[in-house]
């Protein structure tokens, strides 16, 4: 079994990946090990949204939010209390799904629009938090020079922390997917209303998938203040949320590394298109519209295209035999 | 007054309709026969322009009408009832009558009282949403539209699926008066003794092609006919 | 901290609350119609209002900011965005519709971006800010405090637009006909309509209202870059707890956030922006589908 | 086994179901009959609580099911399919089905197992048994209508229900496929002592199945009754069957 | 356009300076990075036109969009990709914050904040390798509160836009004020959200409750509404205002002969005062090259580039520790005078001009009259107070 599982071409591909991204910090310049790890950052924010966006079809409109708190906890209790950093990190994700856990309390009752709306004014509130409790937050100037533990100073070493970190949480994400959780949650996306006509409790199964997925958010906080050292209330603000939606929608939001792609495709846009013009949105915004034209599934929906091409083939032939 | 010739149809890369050709005059009612997935739907679909063949021609009046829009194929004069209803379910029915209307200049057309009248249950109906009716309170208002747009040819796909007997039979008595009136028709169906009792010629499909074709009385003996339609 | 809690602040915070939400009512039902008929949640909308104002000011200005050229200004703002409009219509919306609606979001989010970097390059970084006419400067008293007078016109404009879309919406055939492409368009077309021009016709419309709202609020606030992310998301918030796609329902949701914000300016100074935040979510938690009936 | 007693919902001002009056037993073949509108699929809409009653009780093996959720009233053994097919589109037709079967199984919020090696046989079961072996990997939307509603069907046996309400099982099926799947329902009522409700419109098939029939107008029931009882009744005839 | 803008190709022998600048190019702050921009240029062709250590200054930028994130990745791209000698920028100061502890700090790279007005940024958060060349928020209240205290002022009321900026203006406003004439009295608070568009309301509780002085803390886009609804209410006639800032002609400008009169404003640069010689030169020149008067941010960042220039010249290479010590207590020649970088705190002291608007037909617009000049070393913290603020 386990052999089997070795031996499948996804998991030499997985391991070749992360072979070459371990090798990264002694070929590369330390500025493209660092843009690596934003894209990680973003990445596994992308993908902890897609979970619900994409498998889940909730309109999860202010995912930004439990990032946000994640980074924000985290950056707290290492700079206001005398606690050790690493319960600060390992606070920032249990406080995000735990957010979750209320905002999606409120929210699953909702559909669609409604749905996502509701998420940005709770949303909101908790920006507005940040952004007006100035003696804890600092207000809009956020907190910066967060201390890391002496493990992770440094960017190479705070770039393999992210590594990991992330190849693990995205093991834990694709194993969720392939669950009956997953299974069943998209059969939520698709008709909720005979998902409950089979006995599944529409509600809290999103509720849980809103929690698993804030929990990830939270986790990409976390790393966020890893690379950083910085808090700031941009970061649960809705546009940012939006972006990090558009990443789903661009990389392909139906596959699982989709979002990984689109993050990698937005950090890459705004830094290297960024510094040869300061219209990068425009050019950003004429690439999704090429990309909505011609790869209407996101980037990796044309993996998922071929997938299916190939499925109606074999159909096809069926029917004329 | 409808021919189609020749079409080959596919939902994306799957093939479904082989070289599917029929013909219609006017005044007949012909039907289309076959199991469920035989491509009756799709040969509609495609008559309509909803899924336009890949090959092959499709004729209205002489005419060639490949490729154009199912708007103007609708003022052209096919009317079309899907199987699956698709009312306009925020409109009130009256609404979803009102907006198909098409009036015909110079002759008397079809107007909201006349449909009410040939089926009285949607009258009491006329403020209620679409969305709201019955499955077979839809199919009556389905087909209702369809004959707002005052078609010449009606494409009628499983008209009686979900329809009480005694409104099929209603039903199948109206259709005829409509025949007299002049309109041409054709019908998708899978219940025998309503089609049977209603059209002049049949086309039995199966797999996407056309097996045989015929006058219904010789079509009903045949044996192969029977086992094809699962009789 | 402390405020006079006086009826005339009381009052004349209410009627500045009332005018504010026709700028907001304005705004939102376009969204709202738009979102009603193609069900697409257009985050450019913002970006419209701003051009609108920005038209707005180019107008003005050409006129010296003479009162001809401010309702000049107004009048043709609009139609400016509605070509805009129209272009990115036609031009590439139209192909678009048969798509899954988060993708249709994903186009009108590339929208705002492009349009946002557009304004800039034809307008630039500078703030700029136009004169209300003669007879809109100044202010009437009203219940005991100096009212201004714009903002009674906009009190006048906001139930006009109202009464007009929802005439359009419920009593015309295009209205019906919209609505019922909102749920079918394949079978619209199959009744015999031209879905296409009937969509291209309402996205229109909807961006011409957000035109309108942009050179309604250009002699209030001072126009920059930017103005479209304030506005969308207040925007949307509006349309949502008024009932997606529902007209009155995007005017009830002005109200409320018009009010909430202005009025508790009063209660809570120091709080006043959580309001009508506070406002969704109670409103969502008691009435899951908003106030009025949504068509979605 | 399954008790409906005076119930009663009306939307706005127009009462769908006014009054009605509903027993089956266990092992019964129940049909409802009646023209288009009489309330029949709200009448089920109310019993698997995808609607709330306004008046009236609903028993279900002695408890009061009244007014609970969809989900819950599942849970206790009543499982439906819907008039107008009620899919997973996206999803393929094995997934379909083996998504109810794991609901059944209380399987739906395991999270780290892998769903292709779970309850693969008893999915596998139901899709033979409805014969839709062949096309379980089709994705469930691709469909034709027919086939839709076979599974429909399939999904709701994976619940594995003591009630089973199908509501026009055999609305858009072929002669020969609408035998099929009523010989389906049949088998499963005696095999495995399911209980099954159904609405439908074609009387051949009602006759022929029902061991019991209660026929509705106007949102009331008018009679329940051995399938015989029923034919003769004049109301009936004039009411519905036209003279069939 | 495009942004990199490479000026002549260098000499052989020895490298160029670069200079990185990360602004915010996009968005309403846009009216200050491009005009930051503008000085910025034109001080460098200045000063490349002799060279530096027989080199050039060149330099490359990066819009920041307002944001700290996408700041924040700008700096490091500068920094580590771009191999910039330092790097200079933002209105946003948040993001200058962020800059000046995740890269200036860590990468013992010189910073220096050109628009960044938040006074933590030398002074609580200071250290080695930050630099503001603006006027902070400290300098601006203890100027306001130097001239005001001397005035029959007692109740004081306090309105901005809710933000940092907002409520560091109230702040060190508040502070000295209360140092200085101990028995002031603010009798109220009124904060609205950033870009709020009426502010009607707000004034009409305001106005009711009869304060001797208004200060109104706020800025950017939204000074321009609070101007328009001091005119609008006609509350100025009433009652004394003083806002921040409400003298810069960038602000009145749009307004033009619609602005109020009379409002009380602090400016650290008027391009038409003082009338030196230096001054309309400056001017002049700037006006030639983008048609429009330098406002402050093209000043400070003019200013930022001859502190820069001269301090590598007095440092004799490229090297940012000598280049650190050499600009500590550096004095250059701007358009206004002498300006001193301060060692103690890496702040450049500016005077600030404390003015009155008044509508000039001159302009077609509103200008300060009634200057005063304060000189820079008065109105800043002094270095003992910022040693206890970084403790
Ligand atoms: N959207 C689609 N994409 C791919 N395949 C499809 C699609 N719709 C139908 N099909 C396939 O096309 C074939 C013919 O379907 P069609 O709906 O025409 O059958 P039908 O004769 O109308 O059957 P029924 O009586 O069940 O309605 C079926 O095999 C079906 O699976
Ligand atoms: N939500 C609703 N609001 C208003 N009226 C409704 C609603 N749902 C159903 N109705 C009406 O209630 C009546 C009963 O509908 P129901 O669907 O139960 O009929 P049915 O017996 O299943 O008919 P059919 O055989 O045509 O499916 C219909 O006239 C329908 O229009
Ligand atoms: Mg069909
Ligand atoms: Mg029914």
């Amino acid at each position: 079994m386990v052999k089997n599982i070795l031996r499948t071409p996804s998991f030499l591909w997985t391991a070749a990946v992360l072979l070459v991204l371990l090798l990264v910090p002694f070929i590369a310049g330390r500025f493209y090990v660092y843009i690596l790890a934003v894209i990680f950052v973003w990445g596994l924010l992308a993908m902890s949204l897609n979970l619900l966006v994409g498998h889940g079809g909730a309109y999860q409109f202010h995912h930004g939010a439990f990032y946000g708190v994640g980074a924000y906890t985290a950056g707290l209790i290492i700079t206001k209390t005398a606690l050790p950093a690493w319960i600060g990190l390992c606070a920032g994700p249990v406080a995000a799904a735990f957010t979750g856990l209320v905002v999606g309390a409120f929210c699953v009752r909702l559909n669609k629009l409604y749905f996502g709306m509701l998420q940005i004014s709770l949303g909101s509130l908790i920006w507005i938090l940040a952004l007006r409790w100035y003696s804890l937050t600092n207000g809009d100037d956020g907190i910066h020079g967060i201390p890391m533990p002496d493990l992770l100073s440094g960017s190479v070493p705070a770039y393999y922390f992210i590594l990991i970190v992330v190849s693990v949480c995205l093991a834990l994400m694709y194993l969720i997917l392939k669950s009956p959780f997953g299974a069943t949650l998209r059969a939520v996306r698709d008709n909720p209303q005979r998902c409950q006509a089979v006995g599944i409790n529409v509600r809290r199964h999103q509720l849980l998938g809103i929690v698993i997925a804030t929990f990830f958010a939270g986790v990409a906080g976390v790393l966020f203040v890893v690379l950083e050292g910085s808090v700031f209330p941009d970061m649960l603000f809705w546009v940012l949320s939006l972006e990090i939606f558009i990443m789903c929608l661009l990389g392909g939001w139906f596959t699982f590394f989709g979002p990984m792609l689109g993050a990698a495709i937005m950090v890459a846009l705004r830094t290297f298109v960024g510094s040869y013009t300061e219209y990068w949105t425009l050019i950003l915004g004429v690439v999704l519209i090429l990309l909505i034209f011609f790869l209407p599934d996101g980037i990796m929906g044309i993996n998922f295209r071929t997938w299916l091409r190939n499925r109606e083939r074999r159909r096809s032939t069926d029917v004329v035999r | 007054m409808l021919e189609v010739q020749g079409i080959h149809t596919y939902y994306g890369l799957s093939h479904i309709l082989f070289n599917v050709s029929l013909k219609v005059q006017r005044g007949q009612v012909v039907c289309l026969l076959g199991r469920n997935g035989a491509g009756k739907t799709t040969t509609l679909k495609s008559i309509m322009g909803l899924v336009p063949p890949q090959r092959g021609r499709v004729r209205l009046n002489g005419e060639d009408v490949n490729g154009v829009e199912p708007y103007r194929l609708a003022r052209k004069g096919i009317g079309y009832v899907p199987d699956d209803r698709r009312i306009f379910a925020d409109l009130t029915v009256g609404e979803n009558l009102e907006i198909a209307a098409r009036p015909v200049p110079g002759s008397e057309g079809w107007t909201k009282e006349r449909v009410y009248e040939l089926f009285p249950p949607l009258k009491p109906m006329d403020s209620r949403r679409g969305g709201l009716l019955s499955g077979g309170e839809q199919k009556l208002l389905a087909i209702a539209r369809a004959l707002m747009t005052n078609p010449q040819l009606l494409l009628l796909d499983e008209p009686t699926e979900g329809l009480a007997p005694i409104m099929v039979k209603i039903f199948e008595e109206r259709i005829r008066r409509l025949k007299e009136l002049g309109l041409t028709v054709l019908l998708a169906e899978q219940n025998l003794k309503f089609t049977l009792g209603l059209s002049d010629y049949g086309y039995i499909i199966d797999n996407g092609r056309i097996r045989c074709e015929g006058p219904v009385a010789e079509l009903v003996d045949n044996e192969e006919v029977r086992r094809i339609c699962g009789i | 901290m402390e405020t006079s809690f006086t009826l005339a602040g009381l009052a004349s915070q209410l009627l500045v609350g009332l005018s504010r939400a026709m700028i907001l009512f304005i705004v939102s039902s376009g969204l709202s119609f738009i979102l009603g008929v193609l069900r697409v949640p257009n985050v450019a909308h913002g970006s419209l209002y701003m051009i609108g104002a920005f038209a707005a000011h180019t107008i003005a200005v050409a006129f010296e900011g003479s009162a001809a050229g401010f309702w000049l200004a107004m009048l043709c703002a609009p139609l400016v965005v509605a070509v805009i409009s129209l272009v990115a219509e036609r031009l590439l919306f139209c192909h678009l519709y048969e798509r899954e609606h988060l993708m249709l979001l994903l186009f009108t989010f590339a929208l705002m971006l492009i349009l946002g970097d557009l304004t800039k390059m034809t307008w630039g970084a500078d703030y700029r800010s136009i004169v209300a006419p003669p007879l809109l400067q100044g202010s009437v008293p009203v219940l005991g405090t100096a009212f201004p007078r714009y903002n009674l016109f906009l009190l006048m404009v906001g139930p006009l637009v109202a009464i007009g879309l929802w005439l359009l919406s419920t009593k015309t055939k295009f209205g019906k006909i919209a609505r019922a492409a909102a749920v079918d368009r394949e079978m619209v077309g199959a009744i015999g309509i031209n879905v296409s021009w009937v969509f291209a016709f309402a996205f229109v419309l909807g961006c011409l209202l957000a035109g309108l709202g942009g050179a309604l609020v250009s002699p209030t606030i001072s126009i920059t870059l930017g103005m479209d992310h304030s506005i969308i998301i207040e925007a949307f918030l509006i349309v949502t707890i008024g009932g997606l796609g529902n007209i009155w329902g995007a005017m009830v949701g002005s109200l409320i956030f018009g009010i909430t914000q202005s009025v508790g300016v009063l209660v809570l100074p120091q709080f006043a922006i959580v309001f009508p935040y506070l406002a969704v979510v109670v409103i969502l938690t008691l009435k899951p589908t908003g106030l009025l009936k949504s068509v979605w | 086994m399954l008790q409906v007693e005076n119930l009663q919902k009306s939307f706005a001002d127009f009462k769908a179901v006014a009054g009605a009056n509903l027993t089956v037993q266990q092992g019964d073949l129940v049909a409802v009959i009646g023209p288009n509108g009489a309330g029949k699929t709200t009448l089920f809409n109310l019993v698997t609580g995808h609607l709330a009653p306004d008046r009236g009780r609903i028993l279900f093996k002695g408890g009061d099911i009244t007014g609970l959720a969809a989900h819950e009233i599942c849970r206790k053994g009543i499982a439906r399919s819907f008039q107008i097919a009620n899919i997973f589109p996206r999803l393929s037709v094995f997934r379909n089905v083996q998504v109810s079967v794991l609901s059944q199984k209380k399987l739906s919020h395991t999270l780290f197992r892998p769903a292709q090696t779970l309850v693969v046989e008893e999915t596998n079961h139901i899709l033979d048994s409805v014969g839709l072996s062949a096309k379980k990997m089709d994705i469930a939307g691709s469909l034709s209508h027919g086939d839709k509603r076979v599974l429909e069907i399939a999904i709701a046996l994976g619940n594995e229900p003591e009630l089973l309400i199908l509501d026009e099982p055999t609305a858009g099926m072929s002669p020969d496929e609408t035998t099929t799947t009523m010989e389906l329902v049949k088998r499963l009522a005696m095999e495995q002592g399911l209980t099954i409700l159904f609405c439908e419109h074609d009387m051949d098939v009602v006759f022929n199945v029902a061991t019991s029939i209660m026929v509705m107008q106007h949102g009331q029931t008018i009679i329940q009754g051995k399938p015989q009882e029923v034919r003769q009744n004049i109301t009936v005839q004039e009411a519905y069957l036209g003279g069939v | 356009w495009i942004i990199s803008a490479l000026l002549l190709p260098a000499p052989a022998a020895a490298r160029n300076i670069k200079i990185g600048i990360v602004d915010t190019y996009s968005g309403p702050p846009a009216v200050f990075g491009n005009d930051a921009l503008n000085g910025f240029k034109m001080a460098v062709n200045e000063i490349n036109k002799q060279g530096v250590l027989g080199n050039k200054i060149e330099f490359v930028t990066r819009d920041d969009k307002f944001k700290v994130d996408i700041g924040l990745n700008m700096a490091k791209e500068l920094v580590l990709k771009e191999n910039v000698d330092l790097i200079v920028g933002t209105v946003n100061s948040g993001l200058a914050m962020a800059v000046s502890d995740a890269v200036a700090k860590k990468e013992k790279i010189p910073f220096f904040t050109w628009m960044g007005k938040s006074e933590n940024i030398t002074g609580k958060a200071g250290h080695r390798y930050v630099f503001s060349t603006t006027e902070n928020t400290a300098m601006a209240g203890k100027a306001a509160a130097t001239v005001l205290a001397k005035k029959p002022i007692k109740k004081i009321w306090v309105a901005g836009d809710d933000y940092e900026y907002g409520h560091a203006l109230d702040e060190s406003f508040s502070r000295y004020m209360k140092q200085l004439k101990p028995d002031v009295e603010f009798i109220g608070k009124t904060w609205w959200k950033v870009g709020e568009p009426d502010l009607v309301p707000y004034f009409t509780s305001i106005q009711a409750a009869k304060p001797d002085l208004i200060h109104f803390c706020t800025g950017g886009a939204s000074m321009a509404n609070v101007l328009k609804t001091i005119k609008t209410t006609g509350i100025n006639q009433k009652i004394p205002i003083y806002i921040h800032t409400a003298i810069d002609y960038a602000v009145l400008k749009p307004l033009g002969t619609e602005a109020p009169e009379g409002v009380m404003g602090t400016m650290d640069y008027l391009f038409y005062y003082p009338e030196l010689s230096s001054n309309q030169k400056f001017v002049k020149e700037y006006q030639a090259l983008y048609k429009a008067p330098p406002g402050f941010p093209a000043f400070h960042a003019y200013t930022t580039a001859y502190l820069i220039a001269e301090a590598f010249r007095q440092a004799g290479k490229i090297d940012r520790e000598k280049f650190i010590d050499a600009i500590e207590g550096l004095k250059v020649d701007t358009p206004v005078g002498k300006v001193e970088m301060r060692a103690c705190d890496h702040q450049a002291v500016y005077p600030i001009l404390f003015g009155t608007t008044k509508i000039s037909k001159e302009y077609g617009a509103a200008v300060a009259t009634d200057i005063m000049t304060l000189r820079g070393a008065e109105v800043m913290p002094s270095c003992e107070e910022i040693q206890a603020a970084r403790k």
